[in-house]
This record gives C-alpha cells, sequence and structure tokens, in this order.
C-alpha cells in the first residue's frame, strides 16, 4: 500500500493546480492518473483564459457576464471566486513560463472572445491549453512531486455510513496499467478528484478518448451527488470522423454554412436572420441538426463549411491551423473544397457536486476541473471559462485539502434541509445497478466500519476479485460493443435536441447496457498494459454517468442554456432556478433539487433574458 | 515493469532502404574521414622512404605512380577527398545555420559533384600509365 | 552524469576546433592536390622537386600546419566517431591515449620527413 | 530487414487467419453480418460503397501470451473511409476483430503525442497520417529504439527521463505579489522566437529516429535539446540561469553529440526546426565559452 498526505487522481490542468497548491502548503502530495500528465486533454484547448487583467476591466464585469452566460444557473460565490482569483492564478502561470501571446510593450496580450463585455481572454497563441499544461507540468517536476503515471484509478476507498455527508475518503485503489498491479493508496488527508470530462458518453465529441467520467462515476458511487448532468455544451463545428474541434475562428473571419443543396440555410432558412453564422453555439448546433434531420444534410451527416471565398491569402494569414486541421484528419484541403463540420459533444458543465473549496458532501474527497461542479458554469459554458476553473479551484481544492483555511463555504454540499426531492417524473425503467444482488462489488455495502488501512485494504480485495471476475469471464459481450450502443444512443436521443421520448428511449438503451454488461468479458489474457481491460471498466463509468445525463434532461423539462427541450420551449425561471442533483444511493439513483445562489458579495445577479 | 522486447540495432542495418538524406551524409562522411585519416598514415609512410635518401624517394614515388592499381586507388581517394570536402563545406554551413532547408539538397549536390570531378580528373590520373 | 555540471566545456573546444581545421584543410588541401597531381603530375614526381618545394620556409610551415591541422581533425574526428558509439569508461581512455600518441608520433615523423626533405638535417 | 521481419509472417491475406490469436478476426463483411441488428444507428454503408479495405500489417508482441512472446505481424484489412487515419485504422481493427491489439492514444488530434508509431518506416503519429498517403500494406511498429512493452507500446521512460535531465522549468522563485498583477515583460519578437519550440508534445518520434540518440543512450536527444532551447532562449530569465543552461547542454552527451543527421526534424509532427535549434545552442555555447578564453 502506498501512502501520501493528499493524492491527486488525474494531471491535466485541475490535477497539476492542485498538486502544486497542495505541495506547496507543505502536503506530501502524490498525482495518480492514467494518462502521463502531458498527454491529459487540457492540452487540446486552443482559445484561451478569461482573466480581468486590464484596467478598465474588474473581476465584476467577468462575473457578471459568467452568470449571464451560465443563464443563471451558476452559484454567486462560485462565479464570483472564480472572477476574482482568475487574474493572479493567470499571472502565476506567467511567471511560472507560460508562453503568453505578447503585444508590442511585452505585456500579455487578450482577445475578446464570444459573451464577454471586455478583450478579456489571455491565450498563448492556437494552443493555450497546451501552454497550461506543458507550464504546470514543469512546476511539478521541479518541485519533485510524485507522479504515478499510468495508473488507472478503479475505486474510492470510502466508508459506507448510511448518509453520504457522514461518510468519509481515505484513499483509492488503483492499478498499474504496465504491470496490471492492483495497489492501494492511502490518503491521510484527502483525495483530489480531476479526471477531466465525460466526451465519451457521445459517439461524436471533442473530447479524448481518456474522457471517460472516471471521477464522476467514482464519486458517484461512492455518495456525492452529481449536479445539473444535462448540461452539455455541443460545438457546432466539429469533424465529422474524428470530432476534431474547427474553431469559431472560422465563421468569425466570414466562413459561411451550406446544406447540400448549397443554401446558406442559416438565413434561407431562418435560424438566425441577424447574426447567421455567428450565432451562438447553440443555436447553429440545432440549425445543422435540423438540416440534416430534413434530408438537406451532405451524406445524411454534416453541413459544409466554405471558407474558400477568404482568399488564399486570407487563409494562410489568420486561419492556417484550421488548414492543417482539416487536411490530417479529414484529408480536405479547405483551399479547394469546403470542410464537412457537424455538432459535437464539447464540455459538461455538471459534474462533482462541491463547494468553493473543492471538497464533497464526503469528508476527504474534492473534485476540481471539468469532473467537478461548483457551479461556475451553470447551464452554459463560456468559451475560455474552463481554464479558469481549473487553475483557481485546483488551487484552492489542493490547498484546502492540505489543510490551509480558506474560510467557510457558502455552497453546500450532499443532502440537508435546503434540498428538495423529485416526485413529479415517471422513470421509463428502473435506473441504477443491474443485478444488484449480483454485484461485481461497487455498491456499498453498509455497516462495516474499519479503520482507514482496513478501509483501503478491502477495497483493494474488491477491486482485484473485480478484475479477475472481467479477467476470468471467458465469453459474454466485449465492451466496445456496449460502448458504442451506449454512445449512440446519447448521440442520438440526449443529444442537442431532446424530447420526452427520445431521452426515455435512451435510459432504456442505458438500461441494457448496464445488463449486458453484466456479461462483459475482456479478451486480452495478458496483465501487460491491457487496454482492453481499462476500456472495460471505463464502460462501466460511462454507464453511469449516460444515465444521470439522461435522468437530468428528462426531469428538467425546460429550455436553459445548453438544455433544449422540445416541449418545453422556455426558460422557466419560477422553478428552474435549482441544480438537478442525482445521488446514486447503494445502487438507486435518487434525484433532487437544491436552489441557486444567486446572492453575491455586495449584490443580487437577477435573471435576465440570455440575448447577445 | 514486467518484461519487454529490445529489438536491439540490427533494424538501423534492415532500414538501411529507408535512410534520409541526412543519415546517408553521415554515414558517407564517417567513412571517407576515416579513409582519409588512413590515407593520412599511409602517405607519412611512404613519404618517410626520403629519410633513406633521394634516389629511394623518387623510385619509391615513381614505381608506386607506375602501378595501374595505385593510380585507381588515386582516383578512388580523390572521389574519397573531393566528397569529404563538398559535405563538409555543406556541415559547416549546417553549424552556422545557413541553408537548413536545403540540407539534403546539398547532399545530393555533393554527390553530383564529386562524380563530375572525380570523373574529369580521370585522365589527368591515368595519363602514362603502364598497364 | 556527474560531469554535468563541470564547468569547462568538454567537447565545446574540441567541435569548435574539428570546424576551424576543417575550414583551414579546404583551403590547403585543395592547394596540395593541385599541386601535386595536377601542376606537376604525381608520376612525375622526384625528390629534386619536392626538396625545391620544401626549401621554401613558407611552403614548409604551410605543409607542417596542414598535417598539424589534418591529423587532429581526422583523429579527433574518429574519436568522436567511437564515442558516438557509445565508447565509454576505460575504454573510452585507452583509445584516447593510443589515438594521442599515434597523433604524436605521426606528426614528428612527418616534420622529421620534411625537415629532411628540406636538406635542413 | 529486421529480425522479426523475417519470421513468416503473412500465412493468410485475405481470408479470416486460422491463428487463434487472432480470432474474432474475420473479414470485415463478415462482420457486418455478425452485428446485423444493430440499433437504428447506420452503421457506415459507405463502406462498401467505396468496397475498398485498406490492408495494415500491425507489430505484435506481449511477453505473457504464448504465441505472442515471439513478435509477429498480423494482418487487418480494414474498410476505409474517407479522411481515415492511421490511428483510425488501428482502432478499428481493435474495436471489430482483436480488442488485445494494444497502442496508446488519446486525443486524436496531434496533442497529446500518445501515438508516435514506426509507419511505412517512418516515425509518425497515427491521428495524423492519413491513410490515402500511404503504400499498402501498411506497415504499422512500435517506435524503433525503446522496449517495446506490448504491441505498439513502448516504454517511454528513458525518453521522460532525458526531457527532465535538462531542467525544463523556470528557474526563478519569485511569484508576483498577488496585489499587483505584474507580469514579465517580454517582446512579441522574444515570444516568437520561441514558439517552434514551444509545440512539443512529447511525442518522441525525434528521439526514436536519431541514430545517434539509439547508439548512446546518455544523449539528450532531440526532443530535450529543444525543450531546453525554449528556456535558453527566453528572455524572461536572465542571463545567469542561461548560461547555467548552457552548461548541461554543452555536456560531454548534450548538443556535441548531434551529428546533424536532420532526421529528428523530419520526422517531428510539430514541424519544430530540431536541428537548427540544436545547431544554435552549440553555437551559443562556443560563444559563450569563448567569453573565457
Ligand atoms: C477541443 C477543446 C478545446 C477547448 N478549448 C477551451 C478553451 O479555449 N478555453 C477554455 O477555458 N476551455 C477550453 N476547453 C475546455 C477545457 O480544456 C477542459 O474543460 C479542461 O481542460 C479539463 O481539464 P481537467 O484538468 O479537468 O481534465 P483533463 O485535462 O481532461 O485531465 C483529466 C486527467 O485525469 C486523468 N484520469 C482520468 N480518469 C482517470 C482514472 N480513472 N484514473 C487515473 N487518472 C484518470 C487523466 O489521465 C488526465 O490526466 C476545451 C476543450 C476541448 C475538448
Ligand atoms: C579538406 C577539407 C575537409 C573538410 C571541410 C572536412 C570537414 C569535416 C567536418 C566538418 C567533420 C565533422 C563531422 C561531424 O563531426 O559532424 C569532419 C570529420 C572528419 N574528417 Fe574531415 N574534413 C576535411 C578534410 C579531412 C582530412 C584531410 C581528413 C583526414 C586526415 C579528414 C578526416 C576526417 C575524419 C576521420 C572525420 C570524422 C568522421 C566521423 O565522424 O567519423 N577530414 N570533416
Ligand atoms: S520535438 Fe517533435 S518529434 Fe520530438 S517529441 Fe517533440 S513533438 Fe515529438
Ligand atoms: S537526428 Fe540526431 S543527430 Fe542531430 S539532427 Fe537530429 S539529433
Ligand atoms: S492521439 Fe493524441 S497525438 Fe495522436
Amino acid at each position: 500500500m502506498y501512502e501520501h498526505d493528499v493524492i491527486v487522481v488525474g494531471a491535466g490542468g485541475a490535477g497539476l493546480r492542485a498538486a502544486i497548491a497542495a505541495h506547496e502548503a507543505g502536503s506530501d502530495v502524490a498525482i495518480v492518473s492514467k494518462l502521463h500528465p502531458v498527454r491529459s486533454h487540457t492540452g487540446a484547448a486552443e482559445g484561451g483564459i478569461n482573466a480581468a487583467l486590464q484596467e478598465g476591466d474588474d473581476w465584476e464585469l467577468h462575473a457578471y457576464d459568467t452568470m449571464k452566460g451560465s443563464d443563471y444557473l451558476g452559484d454567486a460565490p462560485a462565479v464570483e471566486t472564480l472572477a476574482q482569483d482568475a487574474p493572479e492564478d493567470t499571472m502565476r502561470l506567467e511567471h511560472w513560463g507560460m508562453p503568453f501571446s505578447r503585444e508590442e510593450d511585452g505585456r500579455v496580450s487578450q482577445r475578446p472572445f464570444g459573451g464577454l463585455s471586455y478583450p478579456r481572454t489571455t491565450y498563448a497563441g492556437a494552443e493555450t491549453g497546451h501552454h497550461l499544461l506543458h507550464t504546470m507540468y514543469e512546476q511539478v517536476v521541479k518541485r519533485g512531486i510524485q507522479v504515478y503515471d499510468e495508473w488507472y484509478v478503479m475505486e474510492l476507498a470510502t466508508s459506507d455510513e448510511d448518509d453520504p455527508n457522514d461518510r468519509s475518503c481515505h484513499g483509492i485503489v488503483a492499478y498499474d496499467v504496465q504491470s496490471g498491479n492492483v495497489e492501494g493508496f492511502k490518503a491521510n488527508d484527502g483525495v483530489i478528484l480531476a479526471t477531466g470530462g465525460p466526451g465519451q458518453a457521445f459517439d461524436h465529441t471533442t473530447n479524448a478518448v481518456s474522457c471517460t467520467g472516471d471521477g464522476h462515476a467514482m464519486a458517484y458511487r461512492a455518495g456525492a451527488p452529481l449536479e445539473d448532468m444535462e448540461f452539455i455544451q455541443f460545438h457546432p463545428t466539429s469533424l465529422p470522423s474524428t470530432g476534431v474541434l474547427i474553431s469559431e475562428g472560422v465563421r468569425g473571419e466570414g466562413g459561411i454554412l451550406y446544406n447540400s443543396e448549397g443554401e446558406r440555410f442559416m438565413f434561407e432558412h431562418g435560424y438566425a436572420n441577424n447574426s447567421g453564422e455567428l450565432a451562438s453555439r447553440d443555436v447553429v448546433a440545432r440549425a445543422e441538426l435540423t438540416e440534416v434531420n430534413e434530408g438537406r444534410g451532405v451524406d445524411d451527416e454534416y453541413v459544409h463549411l466554405d471558407m474558400r471565398h477568404l482568399g488564399e491569402e486570407r487563409i494562410l494569414d489568420r486561419l492556417e491551423n484550421i488548414l492543417h486541421l482539416a487536411e490530417d484528419f479529414e484529408g480536405v484541403d479547405g483551399l479547394v473544397e469546403p470542410m464537412p463540420v457537424k455538432p459535437g459533444q464539447h464540455y459538461a458543465m455538471g459534474g462533482i457536486e462541491v463547494d468553493e473549496n473543492g471538497q464533497t458532501c464526503v469528508d476527504g474527497l474534492y473534485a476540481a476541473g471539468e469532473c467537478a461542479c461548483v457551479s461556475v458554469h451553470g447551464g452554459n459554458r463560456l468559451g475560455g471559462n474552463a481554464l479558469p476553473e481549473l487553475i483557481v479551484f485546483g488551487k484552492r481544492a489542493g490547498r484546502h485539502a492540505a489543510g490551509e483555511d480558506l474560510g467557510e463555504p457558502q455552497i453546500r454540499t450532499g443532502y440537508g434541509d435546503d434540498v428538495e426531492d423529485e416526485t413529479e417524473t415517471e422513470l421509463p425503467v428502473q435506473p441504477g445497478e443491474a443485478g444488484l444482488e449480483t454485484s461485481d462489488g461497487v455498491a456499498a455495502d453498509g455497516g462495516v466500519t474499519t479503520d482507514a488501512d482496513g478501509l483501503v485494504e478491502r477495497t483493494v480485495e474488491q477491486a482485484r476479485t473485480r478484475v479477475d471476475t472481467l479477467m476470468d469471464r471467458d465469453e459474454g459481450v466485449q465492451h466496445a460493443e456496449i460502448r458504442q450502443k451506449l454512445q449512440n444512443a446519447m448521440t442520438d436521443y440526449v443529444n442537442v435536441f431532446r424530447t420526452e421520448e427520445g431521452v426515455k428511449k435512451a435510459l432504456r438503451i442505458i438500461r441494457e447496457c448496464r445488463e449486458e454488461y453484466q456479461n462483459v468479458y475482456v479478451d486480452d489474457p495478458s496483465r501487460t498494459f491491457n487496454t482492453d481491460l481499462q476500456q472495460t471498466i471505463e464502460t462501466r463509468n460511462l454507464i453511469d454517468v449516460a444515465e444521470t445525463i439522461a435522468l437530468g434532461a428528462l426531469v428538467r423539462d425546460e429550455f436553459r442554456g445548453a438544455h433544449w427541450r422540445k416541449e418545453h420551449q422556455e426558460r422557466k425561471d419560477d422553478e428552474w432556478l435549482k441544480h438537478t442533483l442525482i445521488s446514486w444511493d447503494d445502487g438507486q439513483p435518487d434525484i433532487f433539487y437544491r436552489p441557486v445562489i444567486l446572492e453575491g458579495q455586495d449584490k443580487t445577479y437577477e435573471p435576465k433574458e440570455r440575448s447577445y | 515493469m514486467s518484461q519487454s522486447y529490445n529489438r536491439g540495432l540490427i533494424e538501423d542495418f534492415g532500414r538501411w532502404k529507408e535512410f534520409s538524406a541526412g543519415m546517408w551524409a553521415w554515414i558517407f562522411h564517417k567513412f571517407t574521414g576515416w579513409m582519409l585519416i588512413g590515407y593520412l598514415f599511409t602517405h607519412i609512410a611512404v613519404l618517410s622512404s626520403s629519410l633513406t635518401g633521394p634516389e629511394a624517394y623518387t623510385n619509391t614515388i615513381g614505381g608506386l605512380e607506375s602501378l595501374f592499381i595505385v593510380r585507381v586507388l588515386e582516383v578512388g581517394l580523390l572521389a574519397v577527398a573531393v566528397f569529404h570536402i563538398l559535405n563538409g563545406l555543406r556541415l559547416l554551413m549546417v553549424d552556422l545555420g545557413v541553408g537548413l532547408e536545403a540540407q539534403d539538397k546539398s547532399f545530393y549536390a555533393s554527390l553530383v559533384l564529386t562524380a563530375i570531378i572525380t570523373v574529369a580528373s580521370v585522365p589527368t590520373f591515368l595519363d602514362g600509365v603502364t598497364l | 552524469m556527474a560531469e554535468r555540471y563541470s564547468s569547462f566545456a568538454p567537447g565545446g573546444t574540441a567541435w569548435l576546433l574539428q570546424r576551424v581545421t576543417a575550414a583551414f584543410l579546404v583551403v590547403v588541401l585543395a592547394f596540395h592536390f593541385f599541386l601535386l597531381h595536377f601542376v606537376n603530375h604525381a608520376a612525375e614526381i622526384e625528390f629534386a622537386g619536392t626538396q625545391a618545394r620544401m626549401e621554401n620556409v613558407g611552403y614548409f610551415l604551410t605543409m607542417v600546419s596542414f598535417l598539424v591541422a589534418g591529423t587532429f581533425h581526422g583523429v579527433n574526428g574518429v574519436y568522436n566517431a567511437l564515442i558516438n558509439q557509445g565508447l565509454d569508461g576505460t575504454q573510452k581512455k585507452v583509445v584516447l591515449a593510443v589515438l594521442v600518441i599515434a597523433s604524436l608520433a605521426l606528426i614528428a615523423q612527418g616534420i622529421y620527413v620534411a625537415t629532411t626533405m628540406a636538406g635542413w638535417t | 530487414m529486421s529480425t522479426q521481419q523475417q519470421q513468416p509472417e503473412e500465412p493468410q491475406s485475405q481470408e479470416a487467419p486460422e491463428d487463434p490469436e487472432m480470432r474474432g478476426a474475420e473479414s470485415p463483411v463478415d462482420e457486418k453480418e455478425k452485428q446485423g441488428g444493430d440499433i437504428d444507428q447506420q452503421t457506415t454503408p459507405e463502406d462498401e460503397l467505396e468496397g475498398e479495405t485498406v490492408h495494415i500489417k500491425v507489430f505484435r508482441y506481449d511477453p505473457e501470451v504464448e504465441g505472442k512472446q515471439e513478435p509477429r505481424f498480423d494482418d487487418f484489412h480494414v474498410p476505409f473511409e474517407k479522411g481515415m487515419t492511421v490511428l483510425d485504422a488501428v482502432m478499428y481493427a481493435r474495436d471489430t476483430y482483436d480488442s488485445s491489439l494494444t497502442f496508446r492514444h488519446s486525443c486524436r488530434q496531434a496533442v497529446c503525442g500518445s501515438d508516435a508509431f514506426f509507419v511505412n518506416g517512418k516515425q509518425r503519429l497515427g491521428c495524423k497520417t492519413q491513410i490515402a498517403d500511404l503504400e499498402q500494406p501498411i506497415r504499422i511498429e512500435p517506435l524503433p529504439h525503446q522496449e517495446v512493452v506490448k504491441d505498439l507500446v513502448v516504454d517511454m521512460d528513458h525518453f521522460y527521463d532525458q526531457m527532465h535531465t535538462v531542467e525544463p522549468y523556470f528557474q526563478d522563485e519569485d511569484t508576483p505579489n498577488p496585489a499587483d498583477l505584474e507580469e514579465q515583460r517580454q517582446s512579441p519578437e522574444n515570444r516568437e522566437k520561441i514558439k517552434m519550440s514551444s509545440r512539443c508534445i512529447w511525442c518522441g518520434a525525434c528521439m526514436s529516429s536519431c541514430n545517434i540518440a539509439a547508439g548512446d543512450n546518455d544523449y539528450l536527444g532531440p526532443a530535450a535539446i529543444n525543450k531546453a532551447y525554449k528556456f535558453a532562449m527566453d528572455d524572461r530569465e536572465g542571463e545567469e540561469i542561461k548560461e547555467h543552461r548552457l552548461r548541461i547542454l554543452e555536456q560531454e552527451h548534450g548538443v556535441w553529440r548531434c551529428q546533424t543527421q536532420f532526421s529528428c526534424t523530419e520526422v517531428c509532427p510539430k514541424d519544430i526546426p530540431l536541428t537548427e535549434h540544436i545547431q544554435e545552442l552549440k553555437r551559443e555555447a562556443v560563444k559563450k565559452n569563448l567569453k573565457f578564453w
């Protein structure tokens, strides 16, 4: 068994920042990550980091924009913390050597971004995330922080009192991908989950193959509720074959969207008569899908984004990287033909419910980054607001776990007297663990309380049994089949368009997936670098996460932010200024709500119409 | 970590067909360099015949030069030297950071020039040789 | 890698000298080849001619520096090539010693021959 | 030919292989029928329209599995789709024919650096290499000069060690006073100078392609030197630190080892002019030393 004060799971922007903060606070911290840190998906972020740095801009404006962008589903204390801390934390990155783009006077450049009232997106070329990730990894190397890379974290070692608020987390169980050994890691002071997004729950996503929502699922099963999972951001222009993102820059420069009939549908079919292609992400995404659904898609799948008319010179000057992307990943030359694009899953606004200090309702369990929901993004994330979230809340979680006093949080977590139970919605199928009786050891079984060591040991044993079971089974279904089915269901029915019928259908398919998963087997008999095994475990996590997304999408009968419901075309502020929370409750998802906090430090954010 | 498989170095030589210009240039340069230093030692040895006396020197040189094989070797030496010089110049440029994009072309140019110079000097070198 | 922090530059000086001698050699070698294969046909070389050239102090000095430069360049090149192949430890020291001795011998012999040629002995 | 290629590797070509290790590896058409009752998602019927399959030969090795301990090549026939990359092909082969086919991959967009393979005799990123640009059969092997852990997975530890050796981090200790958010100034020109060097994604292709790195395990290698370049050339760090960096680089197994073979520059998927950077550092090191003469 390994032992550290603080264990950070995941080495993306959030995980690295958390580890550095805990280390600076004097903790013995270790990072456990299934990928080597520099492989984390934070490296894919292009746009930038929002921070009110310049004279004339201030954090209150940033907070206001974020709140408005969130469609008033962000919690004010979180939003304000983000806006207040972002400048300092961005500057710290600069001092750590991050190569930001520069102005003539040598200061960092900032550019305008959608939904921002001031150009406050700090960037480093078109590869901000790459630089952020590498700069922080460098600091981790400098500090000699221990990194267990290519260790796959399977489960949390959490005590199993009935009320999650009474539980505590004492460590993790992980297996060394290279050798296949399952080992326990005891965390004396805290476990910080920073496992990134759940994009692989969808068939078509801009997220990496590694974004499988492991942290979500582990925390969920340990008792921490998942919050606002129905809010998924879809990006309108991703390449059909891989999901690689084509940045908004193309449309910004004047790129035009055409359907298979050569119509400029944004105008000709009246989706956005004023802003056309430059309408907000969700509007464009819905327009594209409508075209495809009505038979005007190219190859019944995508639409065309044409930039040829901009001229070679301008394209080479401003959009050169787009040319490379289209060429390398789609085999299309953007100078001679239009590029195929379609909407792709891009970001999950929801996640593990945490407070401003990154703590969940389970004592000693923290979450930060895309896997967490503080919530700053509410119903919709503004471009450039995820990276500051990583560094601000990553840092806070690290410090708090290391024992620093960050003050009493205003956001509450877990069950409490301020929550309200879900009572109305009828579910098409019983969600939750399939065959609880033959459970593969992932549901808490109540009762036994042991000391921390015992807990970790016990969880290790369960995990070993689970691995053995999967490996020993010689027949059944392979995870790839289940995963594909799940992803297709999500992309077909819980995508940009959501109807009651569709979401219910998705829930039924998810149920089927769960049942099939009972017979899943790992074909690869080797313990060495068994990616088959790893992906099989990930698929299980995806099922849990997908289910919460679909459940959230079903119960929330309104149109807010990125969540669109066919039958409910308006934002219902009277009823829905509240977060959806889903708790695993020993294998039976339990849905409840907690009101949004709109009262900030010295003002209250009054919901207004979100129009730009 | 469990066992792993080390494929060793053989593969490099197995893959010679896939070598790039820069690799060939490196190999040739090495080869020619070694030839040249080898020659330098031999050369001094031959010249040392002058220590015995002028006659010996003239005879040794003349005797050697009358052999066809020596003449052929000399042409070879010329080729080797010319290539080493030309590619050496190319390397000096590379060291100064000049024309790095054209490094493959300049390697091919060295080869071609070497061939031309060598062929052109064959008459001079083989002049008056007795078989 | 203990030598990592040593303050002098292993390799750096040798690297530079390799380039400097190379640049020098280009000129002299071209001159040498031209003189002894094209101007004076190799087959017609006789001691008298050689002596005539060597008596010129300038020519003598050029040839000696040619030799020294060539030897350094060649031997250093060989040494580097061997090191690049992973030569290390004692082996490396032995090779270095052998090469240094060989070069010194070569240079000494060369200078001795040249002085003889010039008829100064 | 390398050792492993000399094995009789092609017992079959078009039909389903008898080899038990490749069970499940049926021709794509059979596979389609098997999947028949897939849910209402269109299961890429355009494959058949295009009617073409791609023939890939993939290096296989597993220390634990009998029959794979001796490296061999497996053949897969993957239905071609427009825009298909080498990574797509191996993923298809894994998900459809043989789930034990092992390789690293994550981002699918050339930023994570996980999937550098040796494809048709050259180090390339799987996700950034279009199938259409390659000659068939496409030979896919793990990166040369690194030990193979399994199939296409190589041990990267040595590469990481070399990257860490150059002290790849800002040395300055002082972090800004939160009150005054002053950044260190850097001219746009200086930022431009380090731009290319900062793009490295640690894929290891360059190191794998370099003969010198293959022969000398202590050689820092092009990627680490390039990393050091990024820091040495960054004006935000002072002269003193730059000198310290040069001292690391001019050690015996540092920049001098580079024999300007250029293969690193040729394979780098991020188009970093590695040789140029190495050469510049050699000159910097010489310049620095001349000062003491
Ligand atoms: C294409 C793209 C562009 C984007 N552009 C922007 C932008 O311009 N601005 C912006 O603000 N945001 C942007 N975002 C969003 C932002 O990049 C992400 O939200 C953010 O990087 C997530 O960081 P993270 O640290 O939470 O997770 P990640 O970077 O995804 O890291 C997750 C880590 O967890 C580890 N991990 C996961 N599961 C396990 C497990 N079971 N065991 C062990 N380790 C595990 C992984 O190895 C990895 O290290 C973009 C996102 C995408 C996809
Ligand atoms: C005439 C002009 C010459 C030039 C321009 C020249 C140039 C060079 C250069 C630049 C190198 C270094 C290669 C490297 O380290 O990357 C080199 C290596 C070498 N040179 Fe020369 N050289 C010349 C003449 C000679 C002569 C006359 C000899 C023989 C005495 C010689 C023998 C060598 C050897 C042995 C090497 C090492 C090759 C290796 O890497 O194994 N060179 N030359
Ligand atoms: S320098 Fe290029 S080839 Fe080398 S590791 Fe970095 S990105 Fe890969
Ligand atoms: S391939 Fe190797 S020799 Fe130098 S130029 Fe690149 S490091
Ligand atoms: S999969 Fe990330 S670089 Fe290819």
